[in-house]
């Protein structure tokens, strides 16, 4: 489709390009695996945020309990591979569809509901899945809902689980989903979930259903989740309850908080800056023997002065431009 | 008269939880009119507009559109059947830019879904096309071309309800319905809209819209209807509507009415 | 049956404290339709400052308690001012993130000054008379502190309920709960009220906060499960009521006694969450609750 | 000609090349900042080089809600190092601990073991202390070769599977069984029991194995009911376990919910005598329970003050000088454990294959380690077999209880 | 000479981009009886809601009393005399009727002459009294007009402002608060009224505005204006 010479030709392909050499830099690094592993989590975070962003930002919907979700992806591509030994070119799509499809009957009794009882029941939702994980030891096979020795992907019979493996496996996945995500946003689609952001009659009365285009928006948004999930299973290993707690949702809400909700620049952003940041506060924050949790405090600052003095995210002083 | 009606209200009546916002109206427009609904505050004309439309749900009545019954139908299918509508207090989607929100008015007129705006195949590139450039066209025709690129809610008041109109206008609907379009507006820019809503017609829509502006509704409505406390109290043409003492009643009071 | 009625009186032990907490939740919804967060960790922060006032301060427990319920308001009153007062007129959504982030500064000051493990210093420092047992008839067993809390319970929020109906800022807040345009129209300081809200229920969190941290432990996450729970019970009783809020907490609290002794101990937690996802799905007005429009 | 502008009439590719431009864009903006954090974090990361060391980390809770256990462990390990360097260190370098927190919980974990994974000068890890830490961090030892020895971890699963992972103490299915047992043999009075477990991994592992020996020891299981860490008001299901009327609880979680439980039982007016696993054993315990902890007794992997055991005495002063506090069963594990680790680099040599190595060929009493907590050696899992002790709280105290039960 | 109560100087307002007041300038006399008329959207709602302090001016200054009331709250602006009958009359539905009227009184501390005020409005209108414990929103309209009414007389006003107190109701009940209205106004209140019901108002003021478009077109003794073609051309567009 497109020619190698043309992305390497722009500036921007450039960058894309040095993004694929930074393994290469780590590997002579003392830390490199570390620093691999920070970004890979970074990017998995910056997947995270833009799925919350498609109900958050761009249908106007405030989701507290978008780590439902993360939590449906891991599980189900966790039990696939380690229990019943699927491999996870299969898991993972599969994992989409059954996020995309509990983000559709969350969604379904939800959709009269705005503002804040929406962001309740979401809460309520997600909520209700870590106590399940947690307590149905017959479901996940392990107490708090563990799950052990979920293998890495293969590849032509190799084991992708090598730290720079993951950091491409994650890039790529991120960049589809981008392209998928930017693509549904500059579309008629996009511009339906906008105006229901808006005015939801205003749009219902330009022939918008809002019924339909919300549930696609929810549908979508919690497969990216999912997925998210699926990766994060086979990162990690090994998964627990205590993984998807509901301050994971509220940390990946202020990742585009911080970066500006409803914009794609703004999700990547902020997740970028917190998924990184976060890391770094842990470290220090322990240098200061103060608890690692407390970087919390941070991203709730972090919440409380965008709301005041940046409303629209920390690129943009006025409200959305085209 | 032979033609049929294209909005066909028949005994429409709407309470809320007690009140009588309407109370047994009948009400018709022709095709090709620029009809008008006019009456003293609170008298239920936006109800009226918001059960056409399908904002709210009538409590009893008939509403047919083309002969089809629409009583009930939800507000987005009205819009797909051809009946668009500007609002009284400007709802524009105020966050997008000017183009968008036009572009917004032509989601009735595309099919696109999901695979075809993740894959931008050759149908979407085209439709995406036809959208912008039917956009553009209906900013031109409410000289609001040179705006395309500005944020919808940064243009000025008479701009705004242009915009509105021309997004309601790229719904592509055989009905339009303006809420109030002059409230707010100078004699000039109400001048300018009473030529604005004959080019409407002129392009085979009909026009219905809810007016306090007397001027304007007397030089361009061919009927006009009344309502007042929830009921048709007259209809007819300007000159009738505009002796007929019940609605200089409404109007002026009752002893202006009884001078005249 | 003995075991039965034990379990009522659990019940209306912890209905007690989620009622309390409640009422904070669903006051401010009612003034300013917000659902402030940061109420939790409020009731939380009672419990610390009474903790800090008897540990540093060597104040006696009375004193303790009254600097601990007045600090609380304060802090009630101050959150507002500061963090919502000016988005006042700022989308929903940007308050209700607001008050999320203010909840998370607050546990995670507390964690930073207090560390994260449980204390008992308020349950150590409770007089001996509270932890004595009474045999109430039916054969239940329930220590004095219990007792106190379900007495007490009652006395506030009859309390509130007297000051809401009778006094002259109840009816500023009832005033500004119905039509904040009127009433500022008939002179009422609107802002001084929302903070006069604040600072009433900041109290009865405060209030809730020391019985827990006598009953129980006292620890950075009290606020946010508590809190949640009595938000439930908020919303149970149609969030903005605060009659619904005393009775959505009582019903949650032997809901959630009576599910954990009945049904499964492991989902005791979810039983609030369950209800609270019914109740607004299909009776979003609340037990209490009049049908009104859509929350916006 | 600004229509021109607007309506995208450029052939496919173009707009092609503009979506990537777009989405580049974005991915630089963010990608740029998340380089200078990691750049600036890098920086952070790279210790200035010192004198020559040799360096283990320790990893634990050392905040959080158990960090109680942390305190104690990162102690007994800065003991022990503070010995050996006063002794002149390991073949004259010294030793250097690098703690680090996992907060105990498993996700923290797998990013600490990352962390010290990917530093190649860091030689073994004593840790992680929760069982879910150690289970995190185990494949990530694993796939990097370097040892775990956990001197907290209970659970069954921890070792298997891995080869670099050991503990040295016993598992929740021999505690399980073991205080059952105890329970029959020594406790006569007791017939019917009742088990009050957390809800996670370490009581549910705990109460299953427990739930069963007690059974097949002819005990009554007569109420069997679970905690969340989250609530801390456990009436409802205490007054559940009061009708069953048992006359033994045995506690299956961690001593700050333990302590609660204690004292509300108390409140409560249970009677029956408690019974608690290795989780509780903390001088926290008493701290929350305070009267209410009178009588509990406790299966524990070591007890200080044991008559024989002189070194154990020796550091038992030494802790109590150093720190001003009596050391618990988790600082002598980890001394032990810093202990093995050392011994393995002086016998085998300073490499992460070299610990291995050593770890891997204990194999048996002879070969064992001797430590203060007794002698340490390994099945093929890494999991060792040490004995269980029980401790009593009496006036306030931690004793030993006055029958041991050694089989 | 009756000096001047309310002085209006240049006032601009506007909600976000949109102007709805454009340089508006008036005067009201002491206990004089004044009228404001216009159609929808012409910008009379939002004067109310500056002289109230509601709204703040872009522009302009507002004289009370020879005070600019720049700065001054509304509930000083109560304090002060000036009391706002809401277009809707937004009563408190869920308190009583008492209830509502004691919140009129919300800024006063006597509370002897709360209670002869109390009185006086039910004197004023006696079919408040007989519900007195009865909800403000089981009222019909045209006892909620007369309980937001009764409630702004409760902060005794030196200016009444009236929003629209037709709106809504049946011409026979129109008549009677008009005439309440009148009374109120004899007996020492100055009242500014905003009417659709141009006739209504113009009947029984003295003195007349007419709005269009943020501005103030027309204006003059309302008995004069009551016969002026250009308002009959305003309305029915003759």
């Amino acid at each position: 489709m497109i020619s190698m010479s043309s992305i390497l030709s722009s500036r921007s392909g450039l960058i894309l390009f040095f993004l694929c050499l930074v393994p290469l830099a780590t590997a002579y690094l003392d830390q490199g695996d570390y620093l691999l592993r920070i970004c890979s989590t970074a990017y998995l975070y910056m997947l995270l945020a833009l799925g919350l962003n498609v109900v958050t930002g761009f249908t106007g919907l405030l989701d507290l309990g978008y780590v439902g979700f993360y939590l449906i992806g891991g599980y189900t591509a966790g039990l696939l591979m380690a229990r019943l030994g699927w491999s996870y070119w299969a898991a993972l799509p599969v994992a989409a569809i059954h996020g995309g499809l509990w983000g559709l009957l969350r969604g379904a009794p939800t959709l009269r509901l705005t503002g804040d009882y929406f962001a309740i029941v979401t809460f309520g939702f997600s909520e209700l899945l870590f106590r399940i994980v947690k307590n149905e030891e017959w479901l996940i096979g392990g107490p708090n809902g563990f799950v052990n020795d979920i293998p890495a992907p293969t590849l032509f019979g190799y084991e992708l689980w090598q730290y720079w493996q993951q950091y491409y496996h994650i890039l790529i996945l991120l960049i589809l989903t981008l392209l998928v995500v930017y693509r549904l946003h500059n579309s008629r689609i996009g511009r339906a979930w906008q105006a229901i952001s808006q005015d939801e009659e205003a749009a219902q009365t330009m022939g918008i259903n809002l019924h339909e285009y919300k549930s696609l928006a929810f549908a979508i948004s919690a497969a990216i989740g999912a997925i998210g999930g699926a990766f994060f299973a086979q990162f990690q290993v090994n998964i627990s309850a205590g993984v998807f707690e509901f301050w994971e949702s509220i940390l990946i809400l202020c990742m585009i908080v911080l970066g500006g909700i409803g914009t794609l620049k703004g999700a990547l952003i902020g997740a970028a800056i917190l998924g990184s940041l976060g890391e770094v506060l842990r470290i220090s924050l322990s240098w200061m023997r103060l608890p690692a949790d407390s970087r919390y405090l941070i991203f709730g600052a972090i919440l409380v002065m965008m709301m005041r003095f940046r409303p629209a995210g920390i690129l943009r002083s006025t409200q959305k431009s085209p | 008269m032979d033609i049929d009606p294209l909005l066909e209200i028949t005994g429409l009546t709407k309470n809320f939880g007690g009140v009588v916002a309407l109370a047994q109206v009948d009400l018709r427009v022709m095709p090709g009119q620029i009809a008008s609904l006019i009456g003293p505050n609170g008298a239920g004309k936006t109800t009226l507009f918001n059960c056409v439309t399908g904002l709210m749900a009538p409590t009893t009545g008939k509403i047919s559109f083309q002969q089809q019954d629409i009583f009930g139908t939800s507000a987005h299918q009205v819009a797909m059947n051809g009946i668009a509508r500007t609002f009284q207090n400007i709802r524009l989607f105020s966050e997008m830019t000017v183009l968008d929100n036009v572009r917004i008015g032509c989601h009735t007129q595309s099919r696109g879904y999901l695979w075809a705006a993740i894959s931008r195949n050759r149908a979407y590139r085209e439709e995406e096309l036809q959208i912008t450039t039917d956009a553009q066209e209906l900013l031109q025709f409410v000289n609001l071309e040179n705006f395309a690129t500005q944020i919808a809610g940064n243009l000025s008041y008479g701009d705004q309800r242009r915009l509105e109109i021309a997004r309601a206008l790229a719904t592509n609907p055989k009905l339009l319905l303006l809420d109030e379009p002059a409230a707010g507006m100078n004699p000039q820019e109400t001048n300018d809209l009473i030529a604005l809503i004959r080019s409407i017609r002129e392009r085979n829509i009909t026009v219905f819209l809810i007016e306090h502006d007397m001027k304007l509704v007397m030089r361009i409505s061919e009927w006009i209807t009344v309502l007042n406390y929830g009921q048709k109290i007259s209809q007819g043409p300007p000159e009738v509507v505009q002796s007929d003492p019940r609605v200089i009643e409404a109007y002026l009071g009752q002893s202006a009415g009884s001078n005249h | 049956m003995t075991l039965f009625l034990e379990q009522i009186v659990n019940g209306l032990v912890l209905g007690g404290i989620y009622a309390l907490i409640a009422v904070g939740y669903t006051m401010v919804y009612g003034v300013i339709q917000l659902i402030n967060f940061a109420h939790g960790e409020i009731f939380m922060f009672g419990a610390y400052f009474t903790f800090l006032c008897l540990a540093v301060l060597k104040f006696p427990l009375w004193l303790a308690v009254l600097a601990s319920i007045l600090l609380c308001a304060l802090m009630g009153v101050v959150i507002d001012l500061i963090a919502y007062r000016p988005l006042r007129n700022a989308p929903r959504l940007s308050a209700l993130i607001t008050a999320i982030g203010i909840s998370l500064i607050l546990q995670n000051l507390a964690r930073m000054i207090w560390g994260a493990e449980p204390r008992r210093d308020l349950a150590n420092a409770k007089s001996a008379f509270l932890s004595q047992t009474v045999i109430i008839p039916g054969g239940a067993q329930l220590s004095y502190l219990d007792l106190s809390i379900i007495i007490l319970a009652i006395l506030l929020m009859v309390g509130l309920n007297r000051l809401i109906s009778l006094t002259r800022i109840g009816k500023a807040m009832r005033a500004c709960a119905q039509d904040k345009m009127a009433a500022s129209l008939m002179g009422i300081d609107t802002n001084r009220v929302i903070g006069a809200t604040f600072a009433i229920g900041s109290a009865l969190g405060a209030v809730a906060g020391i019985m827990v941290g006598m009953r129980e432990t006292i620890e950075p996450t009290m606020g946010y499960y508590k809190g949640v729970a009595a938000f439930a019970a908020a919303v149970l009783g149609g969030i903005g009521n605060i009659t619904g809020a005393m009775l959505g907490g009582v019903v949650l609290g032997i809901a959630e006694v009576l599910g954990a002794g009945y049904i499964s101990s492991g989902y005791r937690v979810a039983i609030s969450y369950i209800l609270m996802i019914l109740v607004i799905v299909f009776r979003p007005a609340g037990l209490l609750g009049r049908a009104s429009a859509k929350r916006a | 000609m600004k229509q021109q502008t607007l309506i995208e009439t450029a052939p496919y590719r173009a707009l092609c090349r503009l979506e990537i431009g777009h989405i580049c864009s974005a991915l630089r903006s963010s990608l740029v900042l998340l380089l200078i954090f990691s750049a600036a974090f890098l920086l952070t990361a790279q210790e200035a080089e010192a004198a020559k060391t040799i360096k283990v980390a320790v990893a634990g809770p050392f905040t959080g809600s158990v960090a109680a256990f942390g305190e104690m462990i990162k102690k007994g390990a800065q003991l022990r190092a503070k010995e050996i360097n006063g002794n002149g260190g390991i073949n004259s370098k010294e030793l250097e601990l690098i703690f680090e927190d996992d907060t105990g919980k498993d996700k923290e974990a797998s990013l600490v073991a990352t962390r010290i994974a990917s530093n190649k000068k860091i030689l073994a890890v004593v840790g992680h202390f929760n069982s879910s830490c150690s289970l995190a961090g185990k494949p990530i030892y694993k796939r990097n070769r370097i040892v775990e020895l956990s001197p907290g971890s209970t659970n069954v699963n921890v070792c298997k599977g891995s080869d670099y992972t050991f503990r040295n103490l016993y598992r929740d299915d021999f505690q399980g069984s073991f205080s059952a047992k105890y329970i029959k043999g020594v406790l006569t009075d007791v017939k019917t029991v009742a088990v009050f477990f957390d809800n996670d991994d370490y009581g549910r592992g705990l109460r299953d194995s427990f739930k069963q020996s007690a059974e097949k020891a002819g005990l009554a299981i007569v109420a069997d009911e679970a905690y969340d860490r989250d609530t801390t008001d456990y009436k409802a299901q205490l007054t559940k376990i009061k009708s069953a009327s048992p006359d033994l609880i045995f506690i299956a979680g961690l001593y700050s919910q333990a302590g609660l439980i204690l004292s509300q039982a108390r409140e409560s007016g249970i009677t029956a005598q408690f019974f608690g696993a290795d989780g509780v054993d903390s001088p926290k315990l008493l701290e929350i329970a305070g009267e209410a902890a009178n009588g509990i007794y406790i299966t524990t992997p070591f007890i200080f003050g044991l008559e024989g055991n002189e070194e154990a005495q020796r550091v038992a002063i030494a802790f109590e000088q150093e720190f001003g506090k009596a050391p618990d069963t988790w600082a002598a594990l980890t001394y032990d454990a810093v202990g093995m680790i050392v011994e393995a680099i002086e016998k085998r040599g300073e490499s992460r294959k070299a610990i291995r190595d050593h770890l891997g060929s204990l194999t048996s009493p002879e070969k064992g380690y001797q430590g203060i907590t007794g002698l340490t050696y390994f099945d093929e899992n890494g999991d060792c077999l040490k004995p269980a002790y029980v401790k009593q709280v009496v006036n306030g105290k931690f004793v030993a209880a006055k029958v041991q039960f050694l089989d | 000479m009756k000096e001047p109560v309310l002085v209006l100087d240049q006032v601009h307002a506007s909600y976000g981009n949109i102007k709805a007041v454009k340089g508006i300038s008036l005067t009201i006399k002491s206990d004089e009886m004044a009228c404001l008329i216009g159609a929808n959207g012409a910008g009379k709602s939002t004067t109310l809601m500056l002289i109230s302090g509601i709204l703040k001016p872009q522009q302009g200054t507002i004289w009370f009393q020879g005070q600019s009331l720049e700065g001054v709250t509304s509930e000083k602006r109560v304090q002060m005399g000036i009391s706002q009958v809401p277009e809707g009359r937004h009563i408190f539905p869920e308190m009583t009727v008492l209830e509502n009227l004691e919140l009129g009184a919300y800024r006063r501390r006597d509370k002897i002459e709360i209670k002869q005020d109390l009185e006086q409005t039910f004197t004023l209108f006696p079919q408040l009294k007989e519900r007195g414990q009865q909800r403000g929103g089981t009222l019909s309209g045209g006892e909620q007009q007369m309980l937001a009414i009764g409630r702004a007389m409760m902060s005794r006003p030196k200016l009444l402002l009236l929003d629209e107190p037709s709106l809504g109701l049946a011409p026979l009940i129109v008549e009677q608060i008009f005439e309440i209205i009148q009374q109120i106004n004899q007996v020492g209140t100055t009242v500014l009224l905003v009417e659709q019901n141009a006739h209504l108002a113009l009947m029984v003021t003295d003195h007349g505005y007419v709005m269009e478009t943020g501005k103030i077109t027309i204006e003059g003794e309302s008995k004069e204006l009551i016969a002026d073609q250009r308002i009959r051309e305003a309305y029915l567009g003759e």
